[in-house]
């Protein structure tokens, strides 16, 4: 069943009012990103003043559009916008996004309400006020002005700050996570986050959402979609003012108050969602769950090059609740076939500094094949007589021959050329990271998504 | 129970009491089938002699009074009292205390009770958010709460998952794992106070606060009580 | 005073024992990075079996070089170490940095001993043995066979863990944190963790020390030494094992026991050193350090472009004790002449999204001369009206014209360009961080140095 | 003192003690300065009512014996001894339900001592570490430590900047601001114990142990107790 947002986010025709000729207009910067991104739909600059733009014929109004149009971007100033959402209903549109500010987060509610009665009259629904648009990428739709060329992939990104989320979308870029959306809600005087999630639960194209949050409206409604979200997919947030003191510095910001911070973490909680303190969990959490990993059973392998990485992944897990195990003997004895004396079989497997790729390999493709080992976090520390891109292509090797949904996450510790093999090793579908410690949090995101998934599909189980 | 929620919650606006009084709530706790120590009211000193030897020794005794926040203060309580002889001297005693110390004070009657064996002090609470709507709170009382904060909210109406996972988040959950000469604690009847508070928040709109404080916890199979309550009323529906 | 490491770091001629011509051998690797590093003392490859190596004339032992030789790299198996050490102290050698593995580490514990004995005999120290070497760049000296092309800096980086250290030289590169030196420490036989921190106290070219521990021998003379460091400069700390798992694991993998955890805890803060439970962390908190800064008073002020960057800062300041007071009024006026209305005027002060950079220049130029203004944390967010590199430009201009010594720290969001501004500041003396989060605890770490400092210097006035 | 530490150490070796007996523990305390309740010694009925009277009642009896662990297991402990009839008789039953539940132990006498009222429990400790030698721990007692493993230490000879530092480490620190009707409390009672006891595990070779257990500290100006302490013995010169 087709989701009520669905021609958001594949519309058939969008307009864009506000389209200026003006470079630097917001209005002109949204269909440059529209143009450039490769969407394949019907595209529409509205401006009564000016005849093209950007090469595209420009109409005097919505209605004037000879053609299915479903989006309306709208990029005039705020009092503007009234008379926009009544010709876009008139012209039979679904959905209104609006970029403008000088809404209720200026003080001006009546302004905010009036537009969501003139667009629900209409049989319209608001995105925004005060937003800078949204991206999906697999309709190569990039509505929105903030950067473009964001890398196409499997995480959604709901963000209700502007100026953070809009450089979350270059953040993203620089650290090679894909999104297949990103969404701008701004005011939420209409579309709010669970509208959202709705979608994005029965997306094919998503499989996890980070979220940024500053307060919600409809908390009951939040609860019901949230929790069947997690039961399903990984969702995970940033709560704005996750201290007395930043929720006093988000309410200022907003305009509006919030629920207080630990009845926060209570509601999240109660969702499943994995609560994060800061941008760069939040991603790499995300980098875990692009690939859709069957949940793992308990047991955790660490194989690594240096003993040192593997204590430091030792204490992060242990902090997380993660204890190491002994390997099972019959894989002990396989490593010792191949292994230096002194190396260690314990867990974490240390194959030693001067490991040839081969170990790797093959301690690797064997724990993947181990029914008692469930998942793997493999460790490098790039010394001068070892090549991480080879290292790399020798993990990457184990998982693909094996072919075995297990998760397996990368710390690759090292210089220029251990960062290349990171990327190369995120290409290849292994979630991987600079430093040991971030490495292991990354898997443990794993198991505490588990341990939140199984209580949420109990409590939805009762309702 | 002998009167409906209803009719607590109209006498009590009739009365123009913004909550309830102890035995009240007591009733109200018994109805939702909450674990509470025996009680009864005595109006007069033979009263108190009955209702106590009736419950059995060594009871509790408590000023009922909407007008007295802290009964210690004004020589309310009377704790550990072991004889029907005791029973009939803190009645008067209590009363002539009470009189002089707080002459104006409406004073109802005296709440007797059993007194409760010693027993891990939690605090559980229920209220609304204007976002979240009715919210349950949970946390170890004394230090726990007071000192370290250590609380842990869910959204109305909970689930069993959701009473057991609030109960687990807490820092002092580690303390039902048995300490200091108790064994490990009874961890359902907490859950099951949590779900009938839950019930509570949910269906009582006059209700805009629930507050126990302590429940006693006991050890595994030897349950709950309810060791003091109060529900705070406001006008809440249509809200 | 001269240190009696002083010639372990400005010798004035190495001997490098085991250089090869095989390019695979350690001891031809470690020759090449010293010729390669720019080393300009006398340079002597010792091995009987070669006429000469890269180029340099090779003698058959330490004893036969006519020259003054004060360090000597022994790169040959550790059954040899001990013929080779007798040599050396022929020669009149001062150190004896011994690469080879194969001593107490893997249980030959009398090996160690004699080694040690020998060389103290002929009065000399011995750095290691089990070590990749060490690097100091104010002598142009790298004497290891990890990367070479470290960054010239102040921050000192000693390590008891061999691959995790190699790697984080690397790791160092890729961070664009400056060192002035490495060292390998290794099974530590003579020369210690505490030997090193007293050449440190005093060198001119080191801020600050990052130190990979994973156990001590001497306790209470590493509490004294270090105590006296932390009075003056900070010791930013890695302990291996900081929980129990991580603690067997360390001593599993070093062959020696360690003290618990909590201990370790209270000696560290005893001695003042911070803390830290990552390496990233450990980078992010050097870099703080690296230029000599004056101790701010408390007062924090945080200027962002965007209200969701100010919220995360917020939070994750308070969650460090930091509290943001209301801005000074004048400053408050001050502002008000300039940002737009509905900018916030509160802390963070929030310039709003379409910020140009002279707003940037104008708040953080009279933040740093105002008297109750003690130190700043500025956050941009990238957004596509604005180029951080030009923001970054704008910040730089106010830090230099003012030539004050607050701290300042910079959190920039967003793309490549980011990316690059951030390397900019960084390189005009401005830590800059991706995140606000990691920004805002970077500025803390100030904070919680100062505190750990007051309570070591009323220590070290008692003692 | 009557003794000096060298002596009671010489005594315990020559009879094959571990450790110090409880009285010789509380001289040994006394003799660094310690905060210790008022005790005595009595070893018959006669001498248990002399030495409870001159304290002054309430006190508290324990049996002293090298080879008894739980006291109270074996009926080794009186608490709130009020009268001298109480002492006398208290003595009696002590030293019957010793003989009777232990009746191999060594009994050296019964330690009579002022009951001290109560305070916030800390646990104060010192040993000896392979690497750093002598350390201090400190943490607040019960739940703290037992439960949420709240410590925290450093190594001796501390500094009083040290003391301070070790005690605001703590997560239980929270308390020394007030509680549940205490008020601020006595940090620098405790800091001054810390000091004492880093200066006994700094001088005292023999003692490879203390564990005083609890030290009850009160509100400011009030100072604190060492309610509880042992010394363990360990021959530890030379090492
Ligand atoms: C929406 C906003 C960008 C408009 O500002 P602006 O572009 O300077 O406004 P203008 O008045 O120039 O209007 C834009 C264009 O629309 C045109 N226009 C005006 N009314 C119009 C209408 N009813 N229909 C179509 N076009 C219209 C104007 O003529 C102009 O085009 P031109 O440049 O060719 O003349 C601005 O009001 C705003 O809200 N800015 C903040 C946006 C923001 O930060 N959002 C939150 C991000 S998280
Ligand atoms: C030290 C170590 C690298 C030596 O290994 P190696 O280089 O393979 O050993 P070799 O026996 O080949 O000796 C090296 C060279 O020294 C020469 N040599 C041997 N004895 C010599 C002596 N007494 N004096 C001078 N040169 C000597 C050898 O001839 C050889 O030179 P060649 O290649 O020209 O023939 C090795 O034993 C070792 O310990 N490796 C681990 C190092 C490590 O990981 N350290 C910890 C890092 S954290
Ligand atoms: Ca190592
Ligand atoms: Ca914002």
């Amino acid at each position: 069943m087709e989701s009520e947002l669905y021609r958001l986010f594949y519309p058939r025709g969008i307009a864009i009012v506000g389209a200026s000729k003006n470079p630097s207009k917001i209005g002109h910067i949204v269909l440059k990103n529209i143009l450039d991104g490769g969407y394949k739909g019907r595209v529409y600059p509205v401006n009564p003043t000016a005849e093209s733009v950007l090469g595209l014929p420009c109409y005097p109004s919505v209605s004037s559009i000879n053609g299915e149009v479903d989006v309306v971007i709208v990029s005039v100033p705020a009092d503007k916008t009234i008379e926009v959402a009544e010709d876009a209903g008139r012209a039979g549109a679904q959905f209104l996004v609006v970029l403008s500010s000088g809404f209720k987060e200026v003080g001006n509610k009546e302004l905010e309400e009036r537009l969501v009665q003139v667009a629900r009259k209409n049989g319209m629904r608001v995105l925004g006020p005060n937003i800078f648009g949204y991206v999906y990428t697999p309709a190569k739709l990039n509505a929105s002005f903030g950067p473009p060329n964001l890398l196409p992939g499997n995480i959604a990104f709901i963000t209700q700050s502007g100026a953070l989320g809009i450089a979350l979308m270059g953040y993203s870029i620089v650290e090679e996570i894909g999104v297949s959306s990103v969404v701008s809600v701004g005011n939420k005087a209409d579309i709010d986050d669970a509208d959202l999630l709705s979608f994005f639960l029965n997306d094919p194209n998503t499989q996890a959402v980070i979220m940024y949050i500053e307060g919600i409206s409809d908390g009951r409604k939040f609860l019901d979609i949230a929790s069947e979200f997690s039961a399903r997919k990984p969702i995970i947030t940033i709560k704005a003012g996750r201290t007395e003191f930043g929720a006093k510095a988000a309410a200022s910001h907003t305009g509006s108050l919030s629920s207080g911070p630990i009845l926060w973490e209570g509601v999240l909680r109660q969702v499943g969602a994995l609560q994060v303190k800061d941008v760069q969990t939040a991603f790499d959490y995300a980098r875990i769950f692009e690939r859709n990993i069957k949940l793992p059973g308990p047991n955790v392998l660490v194989i690594t090059n240096g003993g040192g990485a593997g204590v430091q992944a030792t204490d992060t897990l242990a902090e997380r609740g993660i204890r190491l195990n002994e390997p099972p003997k019959d894989y002990v004895d396989y490593l010792r076939t191949f292994l230096p004396p002194f190396a260690s079989t314990r867990n974490p497997v240390d194959i030693t500094g001067g490991a040839s790729d081969e170990y790797y390999y093959l301690a690797l493709r064997k724990a993947l094949e181990h029914e008692e080992i469930h998942s793997i976090l493999v460790l490098y520390c790039q010394t001068m007589t070892t090549n991480p891109m080879k290292t790399a292509e020798a993990i990457i090797k184990a998982v693909q021959e094996t072919d075995i949904k297990k998760p397996v996450v990368a710390g690759f510790v090292g210089g220029p050329e251990s960062k290349e093999a990171i990327s190369y090793l995120y290409r290849a579908g292994i979630p991987a990271y600079p430093t040991p410690e971030r490495a292991a949090e990354a898997l443990s995101a794993i198991y505490l998504y588990s341990k939140r998934r199984s209580v949420v599909e109990a409590r939805l189980a009762y309702l | 129970m002998a009167t409906t929620p209803q009719l607590l919650f109209e006498e009590a606006r009739r009365e123009g009491r913004k909550k309830l009084l102890e035995h009240e709530a007591l009733m109200l706790c018994e109805h939702y089938g909450l674990p509470v120590p025996r009680y009864g009211v005595a109006t007069n000193s033979k009263e108190a002699v009955e209702v106590a030897t009736k419950i059995g020794f060594p009871v509790v005794m408590k000023v009922i009074s909407p007008d007295i926040v802290h009964k210690s203060d004004v020589g309310g309580v009377a704790l550990d009292v072991k004889t029907p002889d005791e029973a009939r001297e803190k009645y008067i005693t209590i009363t002539r205390s009470v009189m002089l110390r707080a002459p104006n004070a409406r004073v109802t009657g005296i709440l007797v009770e059993e007194m409760l064996p010693r027993g891990l002090e939690m605090i559980v609470g229920a209220s609304r958010d204007p976002f979240f709507g009715p919210i349950v709170m949970i946390g170890v009382g004394g230090i726990f709460v007071e000192v370290l904060k250590d609380v842990s909210f869910r959204v109305a109406p909970l689930t069993p998952p959701d009473a057991y996972d609030m109960l687990r988040d807490l820092k002092g959950y580690v303390l039902f794992g048995g300490f200091r000469g108790m064994g490990p604690l009874d961890e359902e009847a907490v859950v099951d106070v949590l779900m009938k508070v839950s019930e509570m928040i949910t269906q009582l709109d006059e209700v805009a606060e629930i507050d126990i404080n302590p429940l006693l916890v006991y050890e595994r199979g030897r349950g709950a009580k309810v060791a003091d309550v109060r529900f705070i009323l406001g006008d809440t529906r249509g809200e």
